[in-house]
């Protein structure tokens, strides 16, 4: 059949929009926030439109823990989105960030008069964003959630516009940004170009075949005409593809060579926003970037040649940022080097993910990648429980950045001062706090990684992060066991004074920090509860 | 002709590409530097229409249209942007805006 | 009846220079149509021009115009000579490429978007038949069966019609945008900003109002929408859009910079805007530009709502050439001339009678309205029209969508059309009447107190201090 | 005849793009980028991609581009670009790298790039000759069914460009402190 007449006879036959119900909640509740400021004032609008915003993030939340996306073997609307753990799972952790941005912000547009209804409208509109990133199944699809997400946070980055340094941040964040994906464009074109096709399932299919099929199997005189590989798979474009696709998704992870404006636009940028860009929009590329590789892990050209790439940029993460992070003095800056350094830990997840097809077959492959799949999952839970937790106690304790104004934290604000201690010691993770979500989450990763042969990574990693326990350490002492030097030109944290009402914002952000940190030990003491939750809302009852 | 303008087309794309790569590293002008961003995305729909021509794969047509409206939307924001940074600084000279580092 | 000689020589000899005498034939074709339509319209510019100060004069009641030539019909003509030959003087300090090339980049894009406006009917089957047997040409070349099977009278007929006069049109504003920059007046700068901040809105709803009448056509090309309204006035799509009509008319208003919009040359503000710094032929060039710009959106109103070349009432043009040829045997010989002249009425009388209607309302609205500020016309376009533009689209594209389903035939139904007429025209109404009028005219009372309460009844209203 | 008009255009193309990195006056260098819009819309127009050529115009060179000049004319960008790149050692590398990507790739893609038309291609330009759908019908029939999904999330996209534009550019008068503004305009 031609491919016009194709096009002419295409019957839709899955578009349910109905499937994606769920995270539509977000949607209509960003335009809710619109519609609310619109006929009601200014004080009225900031009282109830955090209502509104966390109402739906709660309610999306909520649903994720019902079996409602259909299986990861089924594509839905059209072949553009497919689920896996990274849908409802990965959906819980990002929103998990989203939920507590929008406790801490009402605080902040009442400081700094922002204006309320785009905050918690973007906010919202970039929570559904990352959400349907984390499950598309379609390249361009993807590019589009991407934008949707990043978008809304450049606008957040630099929602204070009256201030010098967060617009700069926002500047910085954008600019690259937009850089960032010109090159993920560019990527999907030559993918598009070597495949025909942008739809990942269908791409998996011209990677196993080794070629574009296009005529299918006919069945003449008794004998099956097998289709036939009407052009083969140009290397070429496959790896110009990929590789652009690549250097466009490290700058959205933040990886190694890619990284430089992460540390400005965490300085520059408003505490809560900077969190979210730091955990959910990590999540969610991470899970389109494991879509990818997934894909294209079926081509045994393939394989050497990235596994080294994306290797190597593992490692030049982890060991720069950490080494980076050493000399910090401003609290976010540190944090932004430490985030680098953890993509570099998750990309080893990532590299063993491509090397798997080439090692195993048919059912243990499968197990094997589901496998891989959940303690990158787990990992990347660990750390946004964690950076959850660091950042929200840093913007509760609502001081300067700079380490010095931590000294003696202890004294002033004990509770505070612990939250951060459990989230410094979960972000060490290898070698000194085993019942942290933290060392849970490497030690899963890095069993994966020397299971299947790349021990030497795993060695690298470790002593990276045995690296980083100096800074992270070096915090906490400085929370404990210095006197406040008077002397410092700094600006102590924590002097503010405020009564907390219960059942106000305040009291939930504090309540959510609570049960972070309260996480973080559950999680790592039962790390196997998580992932049966995943197993259990993905992989357990058909619908 | 057909058959001889796709390997032109694309290395057409690659140097347009390689042009706005340049731009983003010389420019010192932040509209200087986005408007290299659009060649660069300029450069990507050219790739898509020539596969699109080469392989008779509609499709192709249909990205370019979505890539545009991408660019737009992100030349109406990133405007914006430019617009509140010269607010708050007065210009926008690219590498005079380091009050954020170290 | 045949031509004594035959012209295909001729283009045999042309083809050798052009792959072959079907090219030789296109080209020619079309220069000939560039010759009549571009040519005969820049003929009819300086009298546009008188027409312009004539009407003018007549709302201000003076006599307007009246020395050189009867009724002063050579002022046109002079004025043009005299730019031509005043001196041309380039400011110090321009960006002169820039400078250079705007003048250019506003009459290029007017030029090009001319070549769209279809004039009169595709000329295609019998009568092209006759007219090649006429001229004597090759029928394997021209004809219903040749490589060239139709001859549209336009100059060219692309199946995109509507996106190209769009995309030209956007292109215009670069020559405003860039005189202002490149004169290095700040006048003429804040001209500049304006023409393309103002250009840019308006366009939005310029191609609001075109999409629903793309939508009754089913077809981007300009001749299929002009043969989805063919069959007398009722079925034009001003009947199916009337407040798209609407809309569209006040963005035509904004695109061409005329008066109500004129913002970019507002000459007691700005001087003369972003045409300060310009004189002699570069300014003319601005001025042939507009007056270019304000026929081509005349016709595209024409085209798109008011039927193109088709006339009030459908005539039977085939039946009354019979009839004619069978009164008497010696009006045999006039079967060609009345076939001819349906083909000519629409060129030559409905679309200039209906281009000129419009023509006269751009001028009368130049004599009657005050300009807007700067802040209501951006209100204007984005809280007003923009709205109304989309709520029109919306109800439009849902009664097709239904009658499409309906009938289940590709074609909107004239009861369809009409229904979407007075749903759309109704609302519209309701909303201005019921609400909108009402509103504003309490705020203006409010803003301005023209009539303070304490005015008692039969007192002659005082304005307020 | 038409491969030469090709190469002028690749040519055009070229200059243009030479032009946006090289012109250190923001204008010139915006209408340069013009210009290679425009060109490229003609290089669709070759191979035959309609619909897509003129959107490239509406929507480039009318719309993005014009607000690129505004904002240039509104912040009145008019000191020229210092540019002193061969002096700066970062610079001059990053250049030179890029240069070595792309004559790499350029060679690999010279070198790798299956030539000429694929069966496909040709069958389908047969097709649309024959039947003589326009090619706006087919793109829109597949927007609407297989690119479902993007053609609505784009909708959602514009909508947050929307309040991401107005909430970064519009004024505050909130604490009555006008830093600069559109009265220059009005």
């Amino acid at each position: 059949m031609n491919p016009i007449e194709n096009i002419q006879a295409y019957v839709p036959t899955s578009i349910h929009f109905s499937d994606l119900l769920q995270f539509a909640i977000l949607l209509l509740g960003g335009i809710a926030c619109l519609v609310f400021d619109a006929v009601s004032t200014k004080e009225v609008s900031r009282k109830y439109l955090p209502m509104i915003a966390a109402g739906a993030l709660v309610m999306t939340m909520a649903s994720c823990f019902f079996n409602i996306l259909p299986p990861p073997t089924e594509t839905f609307i059209e072949g553009a989105f497919r689920s896996d753990e990274f849908g409802q799972l990965g959906a819980l952790v990002i929103l998990f960030a989203f939920l507590m941005m929008t406790t801490i912000m009402p605080s902040l547009v009442k400081k700094r008069n922002l204006p309320a209804a785009e905050v918690y409208s973007l906010t919202l509109f970039a929570a559904f964003g990352a959400v349907l990133l984390a499950i598309a199944n379609e390249l361009l699809t993807a590019f589009i959630v991407l934008e949707i997400m990043s978008l809304s946070l450049y606008v957040l980055i630099g929602i204070d516009r009256k201030n010098a340094k967060s617009t700069e941040a926002c500047f910085k964040y954008f600019i690259l940004g937009a850089f960032a994906s010109a090159f993920l464009v560019l990527g999907i074109a030559f993918l598009f170009g070597a495949t025909h096709t942008t739809f990942l399932t269908e791409m998996a299919e011209v990677f196993k075949a080794g070629g574009v099929v296009v005529t299918e199997a006919v069945v003449e005189n008794g004998v099956t005409i097998e289709p036939a590989v009407v052009q083969a798979l140009n290397p070429m474009y496959v790896f110009l593809g990929f590789g652009l696709l690549f250097v466009g998704m490290c700058f959205k992870l933040t990886a190694a060579p890619f990284h430089m404006y992460a540390p400005d636009v965490y300085e520059g940028g408003n505490t809560p926003t900077v969190m979210v860009v730091a955990t959910s929009s990590k999540v969610a590329a991470f899970a389109f970037l494991l879509h990818v590789l997934e894909a294209m892990s079926h081509w045994p050209v393939f394989t050497q040649p990235v596994i080294f790439v994306v290797g190597f940029v593992a490692i030049v993460s982890m060991v720069w940022g950490n080494v980076a992070a050493l000399v910090q003095v401003n609290f976010k800056r540190m944090m932004a080097y430490s985030s680098i350094a953890h993509t570099g830990y998750m990309l080893v997840g990532a590299m063993v993910y491509i090397a798997l097809p080439n090692m195993l077959e048919g059912e243990k492959l499968e197990m094997a990648m589901i496998a891989v799949r959940q303690a990158i999952l787990l990992y990347l839970a660990g750390y946004t429980v964690t950076s959850v937790l660091s950042f929200g106690t840093a913007s509760y304790i609502d001081g300067e950045d700079h380490m010095d104004a931590y000294r003696g934290l202890i004294f002033r604000k004990p509770a505070a001062a612990i939250g951060m201690a459990i989230a410094m010691f979960s972000l060490v993770g290898i070698g000194f706090t085993p019942p942290t979500i933290g060392f849970m989450g490497k030690f899963y990763l890095f069993k994966e990684a020397i299971q299947y042969g790349f021990v030497a990574l795993a060695v690298i990693a470790v002593l990276a992060s045995a690296v980083s326990a100096w800074y992270y350490l070096s915090l906490v002492v400085k929370m404990f066991m210095r006197e406040v030097d008077d002397t410092q030109a700094v600006r102590l944290a924590g002097t503010r004074k405020e009564s907390v009402k219960l059942f106000s914002f305040d009291s939930m952000t504090r309540i959510i920090l609570f049960a972070s940190s309260i996480l973080i030990f559950i999680l790592g003491v039962f790390p196997t509860m998580f992932i049966s939750l995943g197993e259990s809302l993905v992989y357990g009852f058909t619908r | 002709m057909g058959e001889s303008i796709f390997e032109a087309n694309l290395i057409l794309s690659l140097f347009l590409f390689t042009v706005g790569i340049l731009g983003v590293m010389w420019k010192r002008n932040a509209i200087s530097l986005f408007m290299s961003v659009e060649l660069m995305l300029n450069a990507a729909n050219l790739a898509f229409v020539t596969f699109a021509f080469q392989h008779g794969i509609i499709d192709g047509g249909i990205l370019v249209l979505f890539i545009m409206t991408v660019a737009a939307a992100e030349a109406g924001v990133g405007l914006a942007i430019f617009i509140a940074l010269f607010r708050v600084r007065r210009h926008l000279r690219v590498d005079e805006h380091d009050m954020l580092h170290g | 009846m045949q031509l004594p000689f035959s012209l295909q020589p001729l283009f045999d000899f042309l083809g050798q220079f052009t792959d072959g005498p079907a090219n030789a034939l296109i080209i020619v074709i079309a220069l000939i149509k560039i010759a009549l339509i571009v040519g005969g319209l820049l003929q009819i510019i300086p009298f546009i021009i008188l027409f312009e100060r004539k009407i003018i004069s007549w709302v201000q009641d003076r006599p307007g115009p009246n020395r050189a030539g009867p009724w002063g019909l050579l002022h046109g003509i002079l004025d043009g000579v005299k730019l031509f030959f005043k001196e041309e003087i380039t400011p110090k300090g321009v960006d002169k490429p820039l400078y250079l090339l705007a003048p250019g980049l506003t009459v290029a894009p007017a030029f090009l978007a001319l070549c769209l406006v279809p004039v009169g009917p595709i000329i295609q089957g019998a009568h092209l038949d006759a007219l090649v047997s006429f001229l004597r040409l090759d029928p394997s070349i021209i004809g219903p069966g040749g490589i060239i099977s139709e001859i549209p009278l336009a100059i060219t007929n692309p199946n995109i019609g509507i996106l190209y006069v769009l995309a030209v049109t956007s292109i215009g504003v670069y020559g405003i945008t860039l005189a202002g920059w490149s004169s290095n007046n700040k006048w003429s700068l804040l001209g500049g900003i304006r023409a393309s901040a103002q250009m840019v809105s308006y366009e939005i709803t310029l191609s609001l109002s075109i999409i629903g009448v793309v939508l009754l056509a089913g077809s981007l090309n300009l001749y299929n929408i002009i043969d989805s309204q063919a069959g007398g006035f009722w079925h034009w799509n001003v009947m199916a859009q009337p407040v798209a009509f609407l809309l569209f008319i006040i963005a035509m208003f904004a695109e061409t910079n005329r008066l109500p919009f004129d913002l970019a040359e507002a000459e007691p503000e700005l001087t003369g805007g972003f045409h300060t710094e310009y004189s002699s032929m570069r300014f003319a060039l601005f001025f042939l530009g507009e007056y270019i710009n304000m026929v081509i959106v005349s016709a595209m109103c024409v085209t798109l709502f008011l039927g193109g070349y088709h006339g009030l009432f459908p005539l039977p043009w085939e039946a009354i050439a019979t009839w004619i040829t069978n009164i008497s045997p010696s009006f045999a010989g006039f079967y060609p001339w009345v076939i001819m002249a349906s083909y000519l009425i629409g060129p030559m009388v409905i679309v200039p009678a209906k281009v000129g209607f419009f023509i006269f309302l751009f001028i009368f609205a130049r004599a009657t309205l005050p300009r807007l500020r700067y802040d209501q016309l951006m209100d204007l376009g984005w809280k007003r029209l923009l709205p109304i533009g989309l709520i029109n689209l919306v109800i439009t594209s849902g009664i097709i969508a239904i009658d499409l389903m309906v009938t289940g035939n590709g074609q909107v139904e004239l009861a369809t059309k009409w229904i979407i007429g007075a749903i759309t025209l109704g609302l519209f109404l309701a909303w201005d009447l019921l609400y909108y009028s009402p509103r504003r005219k309490a705020q203006l009372e409010k803003d301005y107190r023209l009539y303070p309460k304490s005015a008692k009844k039969g007192e002659k209203p005082a304005l307020a201090s | 005849m038409a491969l030469v008009i090709y190469y002028v255009l690749f040519g055009i193309t070229v200059l243009f793009a030479l032009g946006v990195l090289f012109n250190r006056n923001t204008v010139r260098s915006a209408i340069c980028l013009v210009g290679v819009m425009a060109a490229l819309a003609v290089n669709y127009l070759i191979m035959r991609q309609e619909f897509v050529a003129f959107i490239q115009i509406v929507v480039y060179t009318g719309a993005i581009m014009v607000l690129f000049l505004f904002v240039i004319m509104l912040l009145n960008l008019r000191e020229p670009e210092v540019m002193p790149w061969y002096l700066r050692k970062a610079r001059f590398w990053g250049g030179a790298l890029s240069l070595v990507f792309f004559f790499t790739l350029a060679l690999a893609v010279q070198v790798w790039t299956v030539s000429g038309v694929t069966p496909g291609a040709i069958e389908n330009e047969a097709f649309i000759k024959e039947s003589g759908t326009p090619e706006v019908i087919l793109l829109s029939t597949l927007m609407i069914t297989k690119y479902v999904a993007p053609f609505i999330l784009t909708s959602i996209l514009l909508l947050v460009a929307v309040i991401g534009a107005i909430v970064m550019a519009k004024r505050y008068d909130e604490d009555g402190q006008e830093i600069i503004s559109e009265e220059e305009v009005s």
